[in-house]
């Protein structure tokens, strides 16, 4: 086994990755950019040290620095996340010129089946359905948008190197398709360093579901389980679960089959996830390969017990899996929503800044993959995501309710965060009945919305608005009655507010 | 003591009247007329406990620049304006400049990537007239407004600040 | 179902319960004493209500005032969680008066196997073996000093109405028997309201393992499997886990069925569990069973699956048990630790106070149980218990390894806590073995304990007091140092010590 | 700048020396005369968060009334003494009176439920003195040397702070 790895990224990732490392006795080096020497992973960390400036492609992006602190501190594997270099060939090319273990698939593996369009080169040789689209990156923008043209509208422009929704735009038109792709190239420019786009059709209202694998180096390849993706806002996952409501068995044992043998095809080796769009009939079509962990890697390790990132690095250093699929009982259900730093009441725009204060739930069925804490300042500089709530229960209802309690115990001020669009989601009728689709999200959102939500309305007596009416009215009081300030420092005196509370409460209740 | 306390949040504006009243002991609360027992305690700077009759509700206080109250309850958030009789300041009227010229502010900090229209230009409600990269996202930044585009006060590359002023629809 | 559940508790359990009500869609009324306006169960709860000072007796222990709350506030249904009043029959019986529903065994079959003594006259009807000792409270002190006598010491003194610890006592020899029996009635009135005692040999090195159970009111009684409880510092369990490390599937079954047999005969209800005793034989003797819910009722739900106090209320309100005790399918191990405030290093003295600060552990396969919150003030009186962390793995060695990296992961300033006497366990040999006994942790608590513990060792570079010697000479220096100012408020600006921190880093490492 | 150290946890004390050089751009740290490169931040009021050499260590630092400083880094907890070359404060020594009479102080709030001794009694050390309840435990305060309790300062019943002197023994 390793002895020490070193985590090629930040936040709840590689928070996630050093505790797998402390779990299993290795030490774990983490890297920071300027902005990050106060963030999590490295209070976290058994070791930290410094890459350079803020901006990703001076840090995080540098391949050179990573290798020169992995060989100044001693370590002997590299685990990437997600993101960042993690679908970057360059990075195991240079792990092994430094005689360093890359904890993720061999760099060939990783272009054979990571580059979007290789890889469904390759689907279509070993019979998995595709969607219909370009098989190579796009050279000319005339030539894609007359294919565009030729293939109908809408049609999605993807990202070669990419994933997690950063150089992908739906276009609904000839008009639009030439700002859409000097958009989706310069965000995938940014994310990946790479700016080639392809071309797919773009399905109507599909299910997004996608299949775990892990493969050892021994030629076993297994699946885990698929995982239901479907919504999203803007092609970025916002919730995930697993089992998906829509897979029977026997359509889980066809597209977990289709995942294998495109593995095998490729020659993988670790974890890697098999995207499939699925529509109202149960068909089946390939998306693309995921050569890495996936951000929503919690409800796969929920459902089937395992702990993946431990996996990956068992696997990487060459150990067996230790399983065949047949072995892996999954059990009960499990949901993921993403909390990002953003608004959900302006356009969802990024809201980078200081946390004031922060409530987080716990108890049965929850975990909390996180990133941040009270006090940190959110820089502005990486991707909004704060960190992960995960709820698990026997039942997908058992599950919904959890989360929608945990939710409600998720407090945090000083930034903007989306906790207001998870507690709507999983109160919608379609979504309780498991009835979404990839756009489905992006529809609700464009529905005009009740003043009050439904949650509100059904209960008697004092409402949120009450409540906050009177703290202002308090709060002012407070300002000038020195006999009653409630920001005093003897804080646990009962203050006259509490006694005369009290009184009347016993007075007043019917 | 009566206090009016105009509670705005993103889908409704509500007035009301809040009377706290000393007696022997503490205090009685009367909102819009209705007797309310009110147990409120300080649980961290800026954060109330309190209890209506029994419910327990959680508020965070934060006084804003503008001299409004923000306030967060769950994922509730208000803005209180309160007109107290004590006060030295008057009632504000914060939506009389809801209509006419649109100052057009970056909604966070981040950088200006493309310029989507040039001054003169006519834009409608919902048009795209910059992005701005923040976060790694690029954010398109649209017109509140239909309207001509008065002057656009960044070019592309420029970093900006939330709240710096973008462009002016008129 | 039930549309308000009174919660006639405070701490974690209180909080525990308030979660369930919540995910089942059901109104909390939390109760609380004086010092408790501003506890965590207060604040989460849909409802709190005051139930007068702080002393027990006189707000948690008034069953006239829980009766008044629950009135007026419209509840239909009571939760006594543990300790307090949730072994008292007085509490179901004033419910029936009510026209509520106690959350827990009828009243009856709480007398017939929650009082100790009764307890073991059933265990001897049903052919459940029990440790010797007297079947009847003591009544007269020298009567009970002569047959401890002669049965030899060590004998143990228990209070026949209560559990966890409160009200326990060793008696080692004829000379502190007088003493033992004070102070152990003592502190069983105060706990239970109730200070009748009675007396059992003391077992040489025995595991303490408990059987989870449950009944419907429709005559099903089932078995949900063990826990091991052996690790106990002066009779109150710290440690718990499931599976036992030493109980075999027959044993298991056995165990199963004689707590199962118990039940029946007693007419039992809802969720209990029936304590045994296993010597190094394997032989098994009935303790006494306890008519509620219990503090370690986490490690089972992580194993099982199930969420106890759903099944809890969900039985209450007259539904059939979902399951036979066939379909019952533990998976992996769980580990729960209680976090007390008290200190380690000095007897273990409670250690009330306000909490400066607190970074808790989440992530894969951990679970926090938690009543307290930074900023809040512990108070002086009520039982220590913080909360709970509770830790899921694959394997026992995973759990162990997890619930080490959690606790790294703890933090607490403010008061003292006992996390470092697990850290301190959890790699004893022994423990590591599965070798624990009730004794084994007080006996490990009188064995010297050297200077650096193995994991400093083993560390190469700088240790824990290296750190501390260079923070309290660079906090010295920023107290007069403006320049270098570590306490100023542009925290986020690079300081110079971060600026020379980096370079001297790079500069020197190996 | 040069710093004298002494250091004290539970179970042993050490003395260290550090010397803390401003140079142009920050400082450079020798520990004991081994220089070490070293990156403190503030991460929170009292917390710092320090790599030395790489390692991540992160440290609460409170000062105390008797003007050392408690620092606690994970469950390890230190108590510093700082011999500071610009300090008004000489040396101190805190364990000076650790022979002779003996004070018996509460080690937290609670109330003194059983007296164990009485004035002039021998006593064992290790022997239990009284018996104070807290966080409803019992708990038994113990002799810490065998000799003669002087005095007992307090009865049974009564409540007592954390710190209170409860008896003597000489």
């Amino acid at each position: 086994m390793f002895r020490k790895i070193l985590i090629a990224n930040r936040g709840e990732i590689a928070v996630r990755i050093l505790r797998a490392c402390r779990e299993l006795g290795i030490r774990s080096a983490a890297v920071f950019s300027e902005v990050d020497r106060k963030s999590l992973h490295v209070r976290l960390a058994d070791e930290a040290y410094p890459i350079g400036p803020a901006p990703s492609r001076e840090s995080y992006l540098c391949i050179d620095k990573l290798m020169d602190v992995a060989r100044r501190a001693g370590c002997d594997a590299v685990h990437p996340g997600y993101g960042f270099l993690a679908e970057n060939a360059a990075l195991p090319r240079a792990c092994t010129d430094a005689g360093l273990t890359f904890i993720g698939p061999p760099a060939d593996a990783m272009e054979s089946l990571g580059a979007k369009t290789a890889g469904r080169q390759l689907a279509r040789r070993v019979d998995v359905p595709t969607v219909p689209g370009t098989n190579d990156p796009i050279e000319k923008l005339a030539e894609a948008q007359s294919l565009a043209h030729s293939m109908g509208y809408p049609v999605l422009l993807k990202a070669v190197a990419g994933g997690g929704g950063k150089g992908m735009r739906v276009v609904d038109g000839d008009a639009e398709f030439e700002s859409a792709f000097r958009d989706a190239s310069s965000e995938a420019m940014n994310a990946f360093g790479d700016d080639r786009l392809y071309l797919e059709k773009y399905l109507d209202r599909p299910h997004h579901v996608e299949i775990q694998i892990f493969a050892d180096a021994h030629g076993r390849v297994v699946s885990l389980g698929e995982r239901e993706c479907s919504v999203q806002r803007r092609h970025q996952k916002v919730i995930e679960e697993a089992p998906s409501p829509i897979i029977t068995p026997d359509l889980r044992k066809k597209m977990g089959d289709a995942a294998v043998r495109l593995a095998r095809a490729g020659g993988y080796v670790n974890a890697g996830t098999v995207e499939f769009l699925v529509d109202a009939n149960l068909n089946f079509y390939f998306l693309e390969v995921n050569t890495r962990l996936q951000v929503e890697h919690p409800v796969t390790e929920q459902v089937t017990g395992l702990d993946l990132v431990k996996l990956q690095i068992a696997i990487a250093a060459g150990h067996r899996l230790p399983f065949a699929w047949e072995s892996i009982t999954p059990r009960g259900h499990a949901m993921e929503v993403r909390l990002y730093a953003e608004d959900p009441d302006n356009n969802f725009f990024p809201s980078p800044g200081k946390i004031i204060s922060r409530q987080v739930p716990s108890g049965p069925g929850v975990r909390l993959d996180d990133g941040v804490y009270e006090g940190w300042t959110v820089p502005n500089d990486y991707d909004p995501l704060l960190g992960k709530l995960i709820a698990w229960g026997n039942s997908r209802e058992e599950t919904i309710a959890r989360l929608r309690r945990a939710l409600e115990e998720y407090t945090v001020t000083g930034i903007k965060t989306n906790v207001g669009l998870f507690r709507r989601i999983l109160v919608e009728p379609d979504f309780l009945r498991g009835e979404m689709h990839t756009r489905w999200l992006d529809e609700l959102l464009r529905r005009p919305r009740s003043a009050a939500s439904p949650a509100d309305q059904n209960q008697t007596g004092n409402s949120p608005s009450d409540a906050a009416a009177i703290a202002a009215a308090i709060w002012q009081a407070s300002q000038w009655d020195r006999h009653a300030c409630l920001s005093c420092s003897s804080a646990d005196q009962p203050s006259r507010w509490k006694l005369e509370g009290r009184r009347a409460q016993l007075d007043r209740l019917p | 003591m009566r206090y009016e306390v105009q509670l705005a949040s993103p889908s409704e504006q509500k007035n009301h009247v809040i009377e706290l009243e000393r007696d022997a002991s503490g205090w009685r609360v009367m909102l819009d007329g209705r007797s309310v027992a009110v147990d409120a305690v300080e649980i961290a700077p800026h954060t109330i406990s309190i209890l209506l009759d029994g419910q327990s509700f959680e508020i965070s206080v934060r006084p804003s620049p503008d001299a409004k109250l923000k306030l967060q309850t769950g994922t509730h958030e208000f803005t209180a304006e309160i007109i107290d009789p004590r006060a030295w300041s008057g009632r504000r009227h914060a939506n009389v400049e809801a209509q006419g010229r649109q100052q057009i502010v970056a909604p966070m900090p981040g950088k200006v990537v493309r310029l989507l229209v040039k001054a003169g230009d006519h834009v409608e409600a919902g048009q795209g007239l910059l992005v701005v990269e923040a976060m790694k996202m690029q954010n398109e930044i649209r017109s509140p407004k239909s309207g001509i585009v008065e002057r656009v006060l960044v070019r592309e590359g420029q970093p900006v600040n939330a709240g710096e002023v973008l462009c002016m629809v008129a």
